[in-house]
C-alpha cells in the first residue's frame, strides 16, 4: 500500500514483454511493418485495428488541415526547481528526451485548422518522460486555453500521459489545479474544451484538464485510469481484474467517455464537433 | 555542482526575504505568541542548510504518526455544534471523507477533511483515509451548500492518496478528482485548505485549491509517496528516503516552493503529543486566514485563487 | 410491467396484515399502548423504539416551542378541475377526509418558532388521503416557501406521503414542478429547506421538494423510496429484495439522507440545524 | 348533476376562447398551412362534448403504438450532423435517454430525450425507455453543456416511467427525477419539451419543466398509467378504459388544463403511419416554440419559466 502509485508516471514505456519487440510489430496480431507502411495507415495495424501510439508531431498531420499548424511556446523548457537527481539528473534525462523526440517538453500546441474550422491543438507525446506533466507541460495547456479563450474557438486537446512528471516534486502536482484553473476559465468565455484520450491518459492528466472536456473522445483501446490496472491488482491482490480494465471500452460503459472513434474517423468527427461548437459570430 | 551551490544561495536569500515578509503577515501572528516562531525559524534556516536525507524522513514520519490528530480530533476541539453531513446521494455514504457545518470562531463554517482512524475496525471502515469518487462527490455537495448559503469552507487533507480500487476506477476516481478541483476554484466563499498529516497527491490536492494552503509544521505535501517514487526512479522501494530527499515533501521546501501559503506551527515533538495544543495552533492558523481572505471581495477573491494556481510552476523560456 | 404505479399513491393505508390490528399495538413487538402513553412518549414504542405514525397537529405539537406555531392557507381546499369520479366522486372522498382528519388537506403550515430558533413549518398528514399531494398541497408548500424566503428563514417540512394524488390527474403531476420551482426561489433567497423525511415518503414527494433539502433527516425504519417494494417486486419477481428496502437505513447507506434521528431526538437536533443556518443580520 | 354540466359549459366557452387566441399563436402557425387545424379544432371540439371512454383510451392505445416514431426517429429526420453524447460521468451510460448537439434550423441544439426501441434486444438494451438514475443523470449533463455554451435545449418525452427497479431505487430515483427538474428550471437558455408518445409520470414530467410544453395530437400525459390507477381505485386493472377517461391524459385535455402550451399536430391516423410527415409537423412546432421563447431576454424568460409551474394546480380559498 505504502509504494503505490497514485498521481505519477506508471506507464513510463512498453510493458516488458512487448520491450523485446520492435516498435512496428503488432502486440495484438503480431503483423510486422515497415514504418512508412503504418505512417500511411494512420499507425493502425491494417490486419487487425490494433492502434500504435503516435508521436505528436505525426498527430498534428493527421488531424490538422496541411499547413495550418502554428506551433508556439516552442521554446517554454522544464527548469529543474528541485535539483532532482535520482540515479541521474533530471536535466540529464530532460536533456536527453529532448534528443531523443526533437521536443522541448511532452506537449506541443498551438493554433490550428480542422476540416476547415478554426482552433487551438495541443497534443501530447508520450515518447517525451512518458509524456509526464511539469511546469513546462502544464503551462502550456493554460496558454493553449487562454488563446482559445481569447480567440474563441475551441481547444482541441490528444493526451498520452503517466501523469505529473514527479522530478518536479510538488510542482507537478500543483499542474493538476493550474490546468483546471485554465479550463475554468476557458469555460468562462464559452469556448469548447474537446478533449481526446489515447493510450496512456493517466494519473494526474486524467484527474485535471483531460477529465473536463466537453466532449470527451478516446481512442479504441486506450489505457484510461488514474491508477493503472498493475497498481489496482497490488491493492485488491486476489481479486481478478475484468479483461478490458482501464481500457477505453470499460470507461464507455462505465459513463467516462462519449464516444469510441478509430484513428481513421477522427479527423471528420473532430471536423463536425468543431462546427456545431463554432459560435454564431458570438 | 558549482552552479548548484549558487543556486543553493539565491533560494536561501529569497527564503529569507520570505521569512522577513512572513512576520508581517497576520497569518502568523498568533504564533510568535506561542513561542513557535523561533522553532519554525529554526526549521527554515535548516533548508537553506539542506536538511539530510534523514531529517526530511523524520518530516514524513511524523506525518504518519498513528498518534497524529485526525480530522475529526480538530473538529471536536475547534468547531461548537458540529453537524455531519453524510452520503454523495447517488452512491453511498464514503467515510474516507466527512463533512458538515458547525461553528467557528461563532459563525457557521462548513468543512471536509479525509478521515483516518486508529481502531482498526474503524480503519477499515474510513478506507485508511483513501477516497472512493463518492468521497469527492461528498465534499462537493458540502462545497455547493456551503456555497449556496455564504458559509466559509475549510478543507483539512490527510491522505495518502486517493483509492487505487477497481470499483474507484469504474467509478471514474480521476474525473471526480478533476471536478472536485474545478468546483472547488469556483467557488464564491472564502476557502481555506490545511494539510495536517499526509498530503498525497491527486487525493490531496483535490480538497487543497484554496485561496489560502497551509500546511502543518510536520506534514507532508507530494506529488507521490516516496516508496512510490523510489521503487519507479531506484527501482527499489526500499530506497524511499532518498526519494523523499529528492522530492521535498516537507512543509518548509513547500513554502519555499510557493506551494502553500503558510506553516501552521505544532507543538513541541509534533501534534500527536498534544492534540489541545495542536488544535489551537490550528484554529489559530485557520481564523488568521480565513479572516484574511474574508475580506476581500468574492469576485477580487475568486480572480486571485485563479491567479495563484495559474502561476504554480517554474520553467524556462 | 404496464399496471405498475410511479407517483400516485402506493401507501394508502397500513398494511393488509396489520389492517386488523389496533392502531396502538406495536407492529414490531407486538405491546399495546392507551393513546395517551403513546402520546406522552412522542409515539415511539417505550418497548422496542418503533415509530408510530404522527398525525400532523400532533407533530407541530412535538416540535414547534409552545404556541409558537401559526398556521396559515387554513382555509385553502383542493378543488376538481378533472370532476374526477371512480367508485366513488372525488369530492366525496375530499370531504369524507375533512371529517376525518379535522383538516382541509394533507398538509398543514405556518410560522413556529423551534428551539427558539424562528422557521416556517409545514407539516404532512398521511391520515388525509395517504398524505397525497394535489393543487392544495403543492399551493401551502410553495406559499410556505415564500414565506420562508421572504422572511429569511429556513423552511422545516415533515414529509408523509403515497405520493401525488391521481384524483387530480396530470395537476397532480404538475405539483412536482410547482414545488420544486419553490425550492429553487428558497435558494435564490439563500434561506435553507430542512426535510424531513418520514414514514411512508415516496412517489411524488420523494420526486419533488422531499428530495432538495439542503439538509435531509430521517426517521428510523421511515420508507422513502420512489417506487416502493412492493411495485419493485412485481418488477424483480424471482430477486429477493433486500430486507431493508427502501428503508431510512438503506437510503442513508446508500447516501441519500444525511442523519436518522430518533423522534426524542428530533427537535434539539432541528433546533441546532436552524442555528447553523441562521442569517448572521443578512 | 346540474352543477357538472354547468362547468362542463363554462370549460367548454373557456376552451374556445383559448382556441380563438391559439389561432393568433405563432406556435400553430405552421399548422394552418398543413391544414392540420381543422383536424385539431374537431378534436378540442369533441372535449366541449365530453369525450367517450373509447375515445380516450384510443388516444392511450395510439400514444403506445409500436409503430411510432421515437426520439431518434425523430431526430435524423430534423438534425443535421447529430452528435450523441454519452454516459452519466459516474457509474454508466444508460441508453433509455440519449443526448447530444446537432443542427436544427441551421444552428447548435442540444437535444434529450426517452428512447423506446422496436427489435426485441434493443428493448431489453433501452430497458423500454424507463432510465435509471444515471439517465437522468446523462440528461442533466447535456443540459449543463447546453446551457454553459447558450445551446437552445430540446427534451422529447416518451416513457412509461422511471424504471422502478432494485438498483434504480438504491440509487436514489426520486432523488435524481428531483434534481433533474431543478436544473431544467434554472437553466438560462430557451427550453423546449415535447410528449411524442407516453408521459408517464414523475420519469416524464422530469424532461419536461420547459418554457414550452408541447404535445403531439396523440400523445398522453399523465400521473399515472391507467391501468394503475385501475388497479388501485377500481381494484382492478381491467378497468383502465374507465380509469383512462378519468384521468383525462390526453393531449387536448392537457391543453384546456394549462399544463401543455400546445398541440402538435400528426398526420392523418396518427405519427406511427408517416414518419416523416410526422417530423417535419413536428420540426415546425418545436421552431416555432424555440423562436418564440429565443426573443425573451434570459431572466425574463426564466421568471415566466418559474411563474408559469408556480401557478400550476387549481384549488379553492
Ligand atoms: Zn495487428
Ligand atoms: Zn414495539
Amino acid at each position: 500500500m505504502a509504494s503505490r502509485i497514485d498521481v505519477s508516471i506508471q506507464h513510463r514505456g512498453p510493458e516488458p514483454e512487448q520491450e523485446r519487440k520492435h516498435p512496428n510489430t503488432c502486440p495484438s496480431c503480431h503483423s510486422h511493418y515497415k514504418d512508412e507502411e503504418l505512417e500511411a495507415n494512420l499507425r493502425v495495424c491494417p490486419q487487425c485495428g490494433h492502434h500504435f501510439p503516435v508521436r505528436a508531431r505525426e498527430r498534428v498531420i493527421q488531424l490538422a488541415d496541411r499547413g495550418t499548424f502554428e506551433e508556439v511556446d516552442g521554446d517554454l523548457r522544464s527548469a529543474d526547481p528541485l535539483e532532482f537527481f535520482d540515479l541521474r539528473a533530471y536535466k540529464e534525462r530532460l536533456a536527453e528526451a529532448e534528443v531523443a523526440t526533437g521536443l522541448g517538453d511532452a506537449m506541443i500546441a498551438g493554433a490550428a485548422v480542422i476540416e476547415r474550422r478554426p482552433c487551438e491543438l495541443a497534443v501530447m507525446d508520450f515518447a517525451f518522460m512518458g509524456g509526464s506533466m511539469g511546469s513546462a507541460v502544464g503551462e502550456k495547456f493554460v496558454r493553449a486555453s487562454e488563446r482559445a479563450a481569447a480567440r474563441r474557438v475551441p481547444l482541441v486537446c490528444v493526451t498520452a500521459s503517466g501523469g505529473a512528471r514527479m522530478q518536479e516534486g510538488i510542482l507537478s502536482l500543483m499542474q493538476l489545479p493550474k490546468t483546471v484553473a485554465a479550463v475554468d476559465e476557458l469555460r468562462e468565455a464559452r469556448a469548447a474544451l474537446i478533449s481526446v484520450m489515447t493510450h496512456p491518459t493517466t494519473a494526474g492528466v486524467i484527474a485535471s484538464f483531460a477529465s473536463l472536456g466537453d466532449v470527451i473522445v478516446a481512442e479504441p483501446g486506450a489505457l484510461l485510469a488514474f491508477t493503472g490496472p498493475r497498481v489496482v491488482q497490488q491493492t485488491v491482490k486476489g481479486e481478478k481484474l475484468p479483461d478490458d480494465f482501464g481500457l477505453a471500452e470499460s470507461n464507455q460503459r462505465f459513463g467516462h467517455v462519449d464516444a469510441i472513434i478509430p484513428r481513421p474517423e477522427l479527423r471528420p468527427y473532430l471536423g463536425r464537433l468543431l462546427a456545431l461548437f463554432e459560435r454564431n459570430g458570438g | 555542482m558549482a552552479a548548484e551551490r549558487t543556486q543553493g544561495a539565491v533560494e536561501q536569500l529569497k527564503l529569507r526575504e520570505r521569512l522577513a515578509k512572513l512576520r508581517d503577515l497576520p497569518l502568523l501572528r498568533g504564533v510568535g505568541v506561542s513561542g513557535e516562531m523561533a522553532r519554525l525559524q529554526r526549521q527554515i534556516d535548516r533548508i537553506g542548510a539542506a536538511p539530510t536525507e534523514d531529517e526530511v524522513w523524520q518530516e514524513v514520519e511524523l506525518a504518519r504518526h498513528q498518534d497524529r490528530p485526525y480530522t475529526l480530533d480538530y473538529v471536536e476541539r475547534m468547531f461548537e455544534d458540529f453537524i455531519e453531513l453524510h452520503g454523495d446521494r447517488a452512491l453511498t455514504d464514503d467515510k474516507a471523507i466527512v463533512g458538515g457545518l458547525g461553528r467557528f470562531n461563532g459563525r457557521t463554517v462548513a468543512l471536509v477533511g479525509h478521515q483516518k482512524a486508529r481502531d482498526i475496525r474503524e480503519r477499515v471502515d474510513r478506507n485508511y483515509g483513501m477516497a472512493h469518487p463518492e468521497g469527492y462527490r461528498k465534499a462537493m455537495r458540502v462545497m455547493e451548500l456551503a456555497d449556496r448559503h455564504g458559509f466559509p469552507f475549510i478543507a483539512l487533507v490527510d491522505t495518502l492518496g486517493a483509492y487505487p480500487g477497481v470499483k474507484a476506477e469504474q467509478h471514474g476516481q480521476g474525473g471526480w478528482l478533476a471536478r472536485c478541483q474545478l468546483q472547488m476554484i469556483r467557488l464564491g466563499i472564502p476557502t481555506v485548505s490545511c494539510i495536517i498529516g499526509e498530503g498525497g497527491s491527486g487525493g490531496a490536492v483535490a480538497l487543497a485549491v484554496a485561496d489560502r494552503v497551509l500546511m502543518q509544521e510536520n506534514s507532508i505535501y507530494s506529488v507521490i509517496t516516496p516508496e512510490g517514487c523510489a521503487s519507479i526512479l531506484w527501482r527499489d522501494a526500499g530506497e524511499a528516503k532518498k526519494a523523499a530527499a529528492a522530492l521535498k515533501p516537507d512543509a518548509a521546501h513547500c513554502f519555499q516552493l510557493g506551494v502553500v501559503d503558510a506553516v501552521v506551527p505544532e507543538p513541541p515533538g509534533g501534534a500527536h503529543n498534544d492534540h489541545d495544543a495542536a488544535a489551537r495552533l490550528l484554529a489559530a492558523s485557520l481564523s488568521e486566514a480565513l479572516r484574511d481572505v474574508e475580506s476581500l471581495d468574492p469576485v477580487e477573491r475568486r480572480r486571485l485563487r485563479h491567479r495563484k494556481f495559474r502561476d504554480m510552476g517554474v520553467f524556462l523560456e
